[in-house]
């Protein structure tokens, strides 16, 4: 156990599976950083710095730079995985999908059932979202809604260090293709996460918090905005569960539906844009299952259907925070 | 190179499997016996018969929307194959893939492909993986005409030639992308397209079974041998529409009909094997007989075949959910 | 007035708006059909004939084939709004989108935003969707909620040959970009359509069937569905709303609330995959807005989280069909 | 093409522009005043300038992440670049682009671009555009070496010379794609890669004004002129890190500073307008400080700026919702 900053835990996660299975390989633009130069190599290891020192223990073999082809090299990655490697692939920022998203969602998500259970492709796409980095616009996506709605992919959302190496060894180890989505915010926050090896099960939702009055589903880097908010509401006399769903395909529904069954009120917390998104999806399910116990309207705080702006007072305004998760807690216990 | 008789009775009776599925399919697409979109090779044999025949299982294609012929001559089962194209369960792919979508990687077929430039990602991948664990094999893309302009395609030239991987690129231009002209749609030639990215290309009469047979192997032997990729540019035709269904009436009056009488590659394949006294018409007539019960007894079987069990529609989605 | 198809309903508002203005042009895969060859041109006006008869009346600088090139062309015709003039553009079927998103969802949508209000882009991106056609998991996808998940994008999908036309004309005549969702089994039903042009605003919903015990929101084919439906139901005295969204951005979330707070029920009918799908998002929307209307859960009806199957019986079987609404509505009225 | 002394003090003025924009960006930003991503174009100046001097409104051109040269150079508002790049609400997007994001569509900019090979397939749309209202335009899409593997990029040569538009794709090749080096990652020559999309290409030295200059007034003559598209291969190199940040070490030692010495554009130029006796150092000096005051008040004007109004978050979504 050590204190391990979220970048370090995705870091090592991958260096482990790496010693323990020759069949995995890391790829991505700049993953190296510096191939074909006269400079340093392992310059960069990707653009913020998470697969750093994997070249140099690895080799050119297992750890690749690739030219600026999204299509080529993650489609490569899904063919690698269905001919018997374990590909960890970088797509730097979930933004750049556009140029790629079809070897995703139409290959390799879609290999297992077009050809009748008999593909296997167990590939991890690495990938940064979310807002708050100053990076405007088509740097800033949350774009976790869109592969959620896609059947034969699986979509990780990792909430804090710990998560995130727990969560990335099983995406690695997983037989399926997993997106596995790093919030670029997040890369410097640390906390005790073990030295070994662990896993932590896809479906399986954690408890950040446990209370009776309220339950918070809260996506990624939005659990700390709940928990803070929670711990707001808990000195107002409010006492609030916060559920982390971990892994948004597959999803716990049978914790968040328990969870709103006990509490009878929810509010879903999602950085995405408003519209057929996590909110959207995690409200409707408990609105299909969890009826009954429902006790208020369902409330959701998202950010607005608006691209992200670029000036800082904007983007601070634009996402999710813990004031106004109270605010919408509150809304939902005045009905 | 030099085949052997086996070996050429065999790429004999690859070309007739093809040929001869092809033309049922289409008999029974037209009769109502075939759902979906159905895309035909009839007309191509010779370059996947001609490339196939250097490859094992251990080497991997990546095939197309026209996948049938690719299918064939990578030693997919036809049986299944066409009960794959009738939608049963016991289809190669469970009756959930289709035409467009069939595929067996035990035999290094890694899909028909229903995106077009969908496949050369993808054999860059596999060819990575006969690098990497150095299993001595090749990964060949087909493309078309229409596919070599989508930019999946150029980004997989480039790609291999980066990481200096076993990997042909075939495009198959069959003169039409849909109802498009490829004397409109390419600007600049194959060739010289390779010639842009570094790689080494070969064009070659895609009606020849020998002519493409002959350049396949160069271009394979290279990439096995650490040689990285090139691109051969096979200029064929194919006798029917883009699809089942297409009326054809962008092609010039009688095309089709010249195509088959000149252009035929099994005619050209047996009158070049009787004249070199490779192969006797009677070999060749009984591999004939042969095929034709094969797919008879495929498309009949099939025709009868149960579909697959309500209960598999959420099955193969995930290994583990 | 006359009987006209969705196919001919289409075709006659393009037509008709490149009449009206020499901007309009048209361009896509075979949208001509038949250039460089020796044949016929305009053999095919798009791969099932909706654009046939456009290139012998406004000729080859306004009607337009293209290589297989979607990211190209379909940015240029981005580049294109962005710059004067009013493409008409054809994306063949949605599930292609995976080779040109880019263009769409981060340049199309985003240069008004990222350019401070300064950019107009009116263009149109056509394509089908839809499930029913034989076609396989790679034709037969109905991705509209991921394009509705993305601010800057309106989304269209008309229910009928008189919706189509008079949405075609408003789409094309619209100052943003459109993505306009053609349902490809639905291209040779017919009604009766105004031969004149007539727009249809963005954002109204229009009922199909008035009634107190439930509301019906179903997304473009299914609308069909659910009038059969309520048919059925009306015989066994459950008197149902169905209403059709028309476009689900804008979406007229307002009429949605209305009718439910005025029947308490609702069940939401989309053809495609459940998760983060039009589904979530129109029952999310109620959840929040018009819970104390609701009398018991929420049902939807959707498509499995699984691709498509070839297989006819196994497709059939996949998508909502009135049987499934049916039983719905009675979950939906037992509560 | 002989260049008057007006427009060569011009030309002057742009590039120096450029270079002092940059080098106190680049100051701003270590000390905290910019927030972002910040990507700087100190030693390309020749290549935006010797472009665009050719350029007027009614041509339009498409850039990169790398864009605030090209921005420069096309005549966008300086001070408002600079209002932009700090956020502030009378920035050129009203602060909601910031410096990825900056356009100027009456300029004929359409866009510096966050996605790499963002810009070419946008580029042949404006093209389209003037060549159907036959406004005598032309398009110019600017692309990294990196940029020049996307697959965007790829179809985007295809199309332009397909439809036969007057376009000009400009591949900037500044020897790296963030800490990745062009020798490696581009497969064959961007030369080539235009004779294989059957393109004219030229290969210039992006140090000197001049040359580029000269390449670029025949391909956009060409272009003008209904000869279609061509490709500028322009070598060059870049003084600061990728983007502002970069340490930089995957660069020789050294490589920056003797790069400042011998391959500095604003050197280069002084040197030959000087030689050649077409300026004088007295008059460039001179805009030398011009320029210096245009910086140093749009930086001092932009640190006390306000921020866009926080009501403004929700607008500029669409024309009508
Ligand atoms: C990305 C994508 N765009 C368009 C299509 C529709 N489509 C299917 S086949 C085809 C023509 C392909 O032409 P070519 O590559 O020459 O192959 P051929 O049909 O001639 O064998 C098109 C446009 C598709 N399937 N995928
Ligand atoms: C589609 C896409 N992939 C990756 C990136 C991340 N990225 C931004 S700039 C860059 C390098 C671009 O290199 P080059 O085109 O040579 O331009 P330069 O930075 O050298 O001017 C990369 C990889 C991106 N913005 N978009
Ligand atoms: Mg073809
Ligand atoms: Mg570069």
């Amino acid at each position: 156990m050590s204190k391990k900053s979220y970048r370090e835990a995705i870091n090592e996660a991958i260096a482990q599976e790496m010693r323990r299975d020759e069949n995995v390989l890391v790829w991505g633009e700049d993953n190296v950083g510096g191939t074909g130069g006269d400079g340093e190599q392992d310059a960069w290891g990707g653009v913020l710095g998470v697969t750093k020192g994997l070249y140099p223990e690895f080799g050119g073999e297992r750890v690749m730079d690739t030219p600026i082809s999204e299509s080529a090299f993650i489609g490569a990655a899904a063919g690698a995985a269905a001919t018997g490697l374990r590909p960890v692939v970088e797509l730097m920022f979930v933004d750049f999908m556009g140029v790629c998203f079809d070897q995703i969602f139409n290959q390799a998500a879609k290999f297992r059932y077009m050809f009748g259970g008999k593909a296997v492709t167990p590939m991890v796409v690495r990938t940064m979202y979310g807002a708050g980095f100053r990076a405007a616009s088509q740097h800033s996506q949350a774009l976790y809604s869109v592969f959620t709605h896609i059947p034969g992919l699986k979509v990780v959302i990792p909430s804090s260090p710990y998560e995130a190496k727990g969560l990335m060894t099983q995406a690695i180890r997983d037989d399926d293709p997993v997106i596995f989505f790093e919030n670029k915010v997040m890369y410097d926050e640390v906390e005790e996460v073990p030295d070994d090896p662990y896993t932590i099960p896809f479906g399986e939702a954690r408890f950040t918090r446990e209370g009776d009055d309220l339950t918070i589903v809260a996506i990624g880097r939005m659990v700390q905005f709940a928990n803070d908010a929670a711990d707001q509401l808990e000195k107002e006399g409010i006492s609030c569960t916060v559920l982390d769903p971990r892994t948004t395909s597959p999803m716990d529904t049978e914790s968040i539906i328990e969870s709103v069954e006990e509490t009878g009120r929810l509010v879903v917390v999602d950085e995405s844009h408003p519209r057929c998104s996590m909110a959207s999806d995690v409200s409707s399910i408990v609105a299909q299952n969890a009826f009954k116990a429902l006790k208020g309207p369902i409330q959701m705080v998202t950010s607005p259907h608006t691209p992200v702006p670029f000036a800082p007072e904007l983007e601070d305004q634009y996402l999710p925070d813990a004031n106004k998760i109270v605010a919408s807690a509150k809304l939902a216990m005045a009905s | 190179m030099q085949l052997s008789r086996e070996e050429l009775l065999e790429s004999y009776r690859v070309m007739r499997t093809i040929r001869d599925f092809e033309e049922r399919v289409h008999e029974e697409f037209s009769s109502g016996g075939i759902p979906g979109f159905v895309h035909l090779y009839s007309g191509e044999e010779a370059s996947a018969a001609g490339i196939c025949q250097h490859l094992s299982d251990k080497d991997a294609i990546a095939s197309t929307h026209r996948g049938h012929g690719h299918c064939i001559a990578k030693g997919c089962d036809v049986r299944e194959m066409m009960l794959e194209i009738y939608g049963r369960g016991e289809g190669l792919c469970g009756g959930k893939g289709g035409s467009m979508h069939i595929a067996d990687l035990s035999k290094g077929m890694m899909g028909a492909n229903g995106i077009v430039g969908g496949g050369p990602p993808l054999i860059c991948g596999a060819a990575l993986t006969a690098k990497y664990k150095k299993t001595g094999g090749v990964a060949i893309a087909f493309v078309g005409d229409g596919g070599s302009n989508q930019g999946t395609t150029f980004e997989s030239y480039n790609l291999a030639k980066v990481w200096d991987l076993p990997v042909i690129f075939v495009v198959e231009d069959n003169g039409y992308a849909e109802a498009t002209s490829s004397k409109w749609s390419v600007g600049g030639t194959q060739t010289d397209r390779a010639t842009g990215f570094g790689m080494p290309s070969v064009a070659v009469d895609g009606h020849d079974f020998f002519a493409v047979h002959d350049a396949a192997g160069e271009v394979i032997e290279r990439a096995r041998n650490g040689g990285g990729p090139s691109l051969m540019h096979v200029k064929l035709n194919r006798f029917f529409g883009h699809f089942e269904g297409d009326a054809m009436t962008y092609r010039a009056e009688g095309e089709v009909a010249r195509l088959r009488e000149e252009k035929d590659s099994l005619k050209i394949f047996r009158a070049h094997v009787t004249k070199e006294d490779l192969l006797s018409n009677d070999e060749m007539d009984k591999v004939d007989q042969d095929v034709a019960k094969l797919i008879d007894d495929s498309v009949k079987e099939s025709e009868k075949a149960a579909p697959p069990h309500f209960d598999k529609l959420e099955t193969d989605v995930y290994v583990t959910y």
